[in-house]
């Protein structure tokens, strides 16, 4: 395992530490508790607390700023955060008119922001959730857990998040947020595994030319393997899943995220989005906003992912609002 | 050796310990290999709570399960933390179990992780070695067995259930998203409980 | 090698195309040339053309835009572009008050921008070059080609930016461009090489656990190898680098850069980046701004480099002023 | 076979595309692994704009090295366009060369590619191949040897080059970034020198 790091114990603090000391103006951590939040406090409008396991960065701590979050909990590398971290969180951000939790569709990610909201709500805090499930790669059913939640999970917070700044209410809010979950789709492919640093090794072996389909952020294996192929095949091949699954017809407007999963050069993210964009014009389908970087990360992997979001006049006005954080400005 | 609640807390948690490694890979296989991790990071904070003045077999249970949901993280740590502290719960004020005892504890736990993760028998979860354990439970003590005998006979069922997550497809939990590439694998879970429930035994017998 | 492209042949072609159709309001290509420029044409103020081998996205096409460069040339990977795209780019950004040549420091960046400036100048274009050379690793000696240009070149491209936005003259654009490279230091190390398309293999190997120091930016060797040490004790040696060659006092003000170099996880760049600023802390340096992230990159690289620039008012003010463009918005 | 300034043209480009993979490995060892790249790049450029119809070496060459010019890139791109220009505007109009022609042509190549690159000898790069063919040139003209002649001493020369190149640092191009650490290693861009000079040695002589 080669990383930059001290001690794999150290890493989550540490990290957090180092997004505090590069934006002081944004963010600050809440103290004692993996928890980052807006420099200036809480403020008085409805708040949006996300998070999950670490070894995604930017996402979530990244997002903590004007017209995004309000409050970012770190797990472990990989593991969701434990309620009482989720719980601090949403104390520390409420400004009085209620917080709306982000929630990536994990059972463990689930489960603790549930026993956090119960917490806060015995508190007399009002606390809702929404469960992102973006990721066509696995088959929705209801005898399983359903979707992961992965990159699209950013058009969450900043649509959610423009809506709080724009005045909304808890439910108008958590209204939009559901309206983003309904309309964005995701799918990713890894050329190369990621190494959770307490476990030293990577979490799966590919060989030579050999490329991970639909795998989840988490290192964990996904659909199928198979032999890699241009960057045109793989694309369109990620994005007739995204289509299989909603429909999109020619003048229908949508934004895209290309999304690198940490190890990916840059290059390589603007070379699919090339296919992407061809793809979009093919169809006659719109695109108002394009995203190409390292938004959602699984440590070092190498891959991608796509995420598409068809909007409406109200998503398309939020998204296209100012945000201003450590990793979004715009 | 004169056997006490401390002195089984510390034989889990160098389990948990010594098998952290090999927990996390079977994590790997069809998780994010982060088990052994989680568990081990739970244990070594558990550790660091009790001494051997905790005799109250109930409160220390709801001591230890709380300190779980606030240390493991993932799916583990609040089914493990609920289970903890529901077993808890059934132990109020006791220093010892009989077997009875210990089958009503472990079906609260498994209520309380029902409760929680909504999987059934047959997901390929941890319950797959809890409720065959419970079962041999209950026909142990309706056959009047031993603690110990009993005990025993839950861990060969939990083992068979370990084999048997071996068979199926997950449809709980992050291996769900593998479909049929989780067959051939066995459960994280089913089998870090099978290790706890073994360690237990064989501290009591010993 | 495994990579999200389509054809070696065509990759930096597809990558430019990929940067405009993300960002069409921000870039466009000069059509027929590996050409970035702004998206609206020439401004009436002096114009910044920088670029250089491809595989360094951002850098350089993600950096033009307001605030920051007006052209960017893209060579094929690592070989810095021939003198007629240069050429092209200066003719297309001119608007009358000349332009500033932004070169980093290697042999052939250096005679291909001169053939392009003395082809403009015979247009009759005013043309004037800085060469960026921040790079401490390799020893400074007038017997040699001198230091590398790498990372510390964006404080150019920031600063020397705002100073033509503001109206700032060719002489003065290219003044406070000179007075940035006389107080910028940058120094890298590299977990692991990178792959040239067109050559299909690493351009170097590195055993398990060891690591090259002070490696450039096109997967050149650095000064030397050794084994893997902790961020801190890495940070520690590159800062002292940086240290030993220009002089920070107490209330001394800086601006930082932890750069990844392609594929480095963004976690790993926030733990070094702590170790940063505890060091210039305890040295009572105040740190005016930080950037963190992939802004000159070595393809798939993995590791790191520290830029510090030394500020005085009008540096601070420059580096802080508006920037918008695809990869960086302030 | 019929020579034919074509006919060497292709050898030339025919060399680069074979020995491609060998440069970049060189250049890979001290420099950024693109100089067998770069080369191949640009010689597949030639070799579209010349046909059998270039008979006039002098102009000929000046189209080699504006084609050498703008699409190499690098730093052997602006050298090598120089010196394949400076070396044309020696051989205005000519379709043939003697020995001593030829010995002027490769003295106004090196001037050019110092007048760019600023080296001197002994700084392995390319000159370190190319001012010892010309020595070598310059003796074979003195001793009335015949053009093939006095080419393979050029070879000869040019490939002792090569070796010395080897047992000193570079302090110029990027290698010079290496220190120390580049000794051991032979020059891509003497090697791409001499590999053209025996290229064309070996045209002329069958
Ligand atoms: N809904 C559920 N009900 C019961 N057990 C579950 C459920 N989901 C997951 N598990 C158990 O949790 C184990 C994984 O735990 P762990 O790896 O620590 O968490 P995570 O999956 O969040 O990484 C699985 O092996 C399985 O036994
Ligand atoms: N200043 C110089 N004078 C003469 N030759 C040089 C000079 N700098 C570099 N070279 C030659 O150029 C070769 C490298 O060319 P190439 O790899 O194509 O370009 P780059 O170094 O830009 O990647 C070196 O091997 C050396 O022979
Ligand atoms: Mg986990
Ligand atoms: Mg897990
Ligand atoms: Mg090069
Ligand atoms: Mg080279």
């Amino acid at each position: 395992m080669k990383k930059i790091i001290n001690d794999p114990k150290n890493v989550v603090d540490e990290m957090l530490k180092g997004i505090v000391a590069a934006h002081p103006n944004h963010v600050k951590r809440l103290e004692g508790f993996e928890v980052l939040v807006r420099a200036q406090g809480p403020t008085d409008k409805v708040a949006l607390v996300s998070g999950g396991g670490s070894g995604h960065e930017p996402s979530h701590g990244g997002f903590v700023g004007k017209g995004m979050l309000d409050g970012a909990v770190a797990g472990a590398v990989f593991t969701s955060p434990t309620p009482d971290q989720v719980y601090e969180a949403v104390k520390a951000v409420d400004g009085g008119k209620g917080v709306l939790l982000v929630i990536k569709n994990y059972t463990g990610d689930v489960m603790n922001f549930e026993i956090a909201a119960e917490m806060a709500e015995a508190d007399g805090i009002k606390v809702e959730k929404v469960v992102v499930n973006d990721d066509v790669a696995v088959e929705d059913s209801t005898w399983t857990t359903g979707r992961r939640g992965i990159a699209g999970t950013l058009f969450v917070h900043k649509i959610a998040g423009a809506k709080a700044e724009a005045g909304g209410s808890l439910d108008e809010v958590k209204a939009v947020a559901e309206k983003v979950i309904t309309n964005v789709r995701s799918m990713g492919m890894a050329l190369s595994p990621c190494t959770v640093p307490a476990a030293g090794k990577p979490s799966f072996t590919l060989a030579e030319n050999e490329v991970e389909i639909g795998m989840g952020i988490h290192g964990e294996p996904g659909t199928h393997r198979e032999t890699l192929k241009t960057a045109n095949e793989i694309v369109d091949h990620l994005l007739q899943k995204i289509f299989d699954d909603i429909s999109l017809a020619a003048d229908d407007e949508v934004a895209v995220m290309v999304n690198g999963l940490g190890g990916t050069p840059t290059m390589e993210l603007y070379v699919a989005n090339l296919r992407v964009s061809e793809v979009m014009k093919e169809k006659g389908i719109k695109i108002a906003k394009t995203y190409v970087g390292n938004y959602m990360t699984s440590l070092e992997m190498a891959g991608f992912s796509i995420s598409v979001i068809k909007l409406d006049a109200e998503l398309k006005e939020l998204l296209l609002a100012e945000a201003n954080t450590p990793a979004l400005v715009q | 050796m004169s056997k006490t609640l401390f002195g089984m807390i510390q034989a889990l948690q160098e389990t948990i310990s010594s098998q952290e490694a090999f927990l996390t890979e079977l994590d790997g296989a069809i998780g994010d290999a982060d088990h052994g991790i989680n568990m081990n990071r739970g244990f070594e904070a558990v550790i660091t709570k009790f001494t051997e003045e905790d005799t109250d077999i109930g409160a220390s249970l709801k001591k230890l399960g709380m300190t779980l949901l606030s240390t493991v993280g993932g799916a583990s740590g609040p089914l493990y933390g609920t289970a903890f502290m529901r077993a808890g719960a059934e132990a109020q004020g006791k220093e010892t179990l009989t077997l009875e005892e210990a089958e009503v504890m472990l079906a609260a736990a498994i209520k309380g992780i029902q409760d929680r993760g909504k999987a059934v028998k047959g997901e390929k979860t941890m319950l797959d070695a809890m409720m065959p354990a419970q079962d041999a439970l209950k026909q142990a003590v309706a056959e009047g067995l031993s603690v110990v005998e009993g005990l025993e006979k839950a861990c060969a069922a939990a083992n068979e259930g370990i084999e048997f997550t071996k068979t199926i497809r997950a449809t709980k939990g992050r291996a769900s998203y593998l479909g049929d590439r989780s067959i051939g694998h066995q459960d994280p879970g089913a089998t870090s409980f099978t290790l706890m429930l073994e360690t237990a035994t064989k501290y009591l017998k010993a």
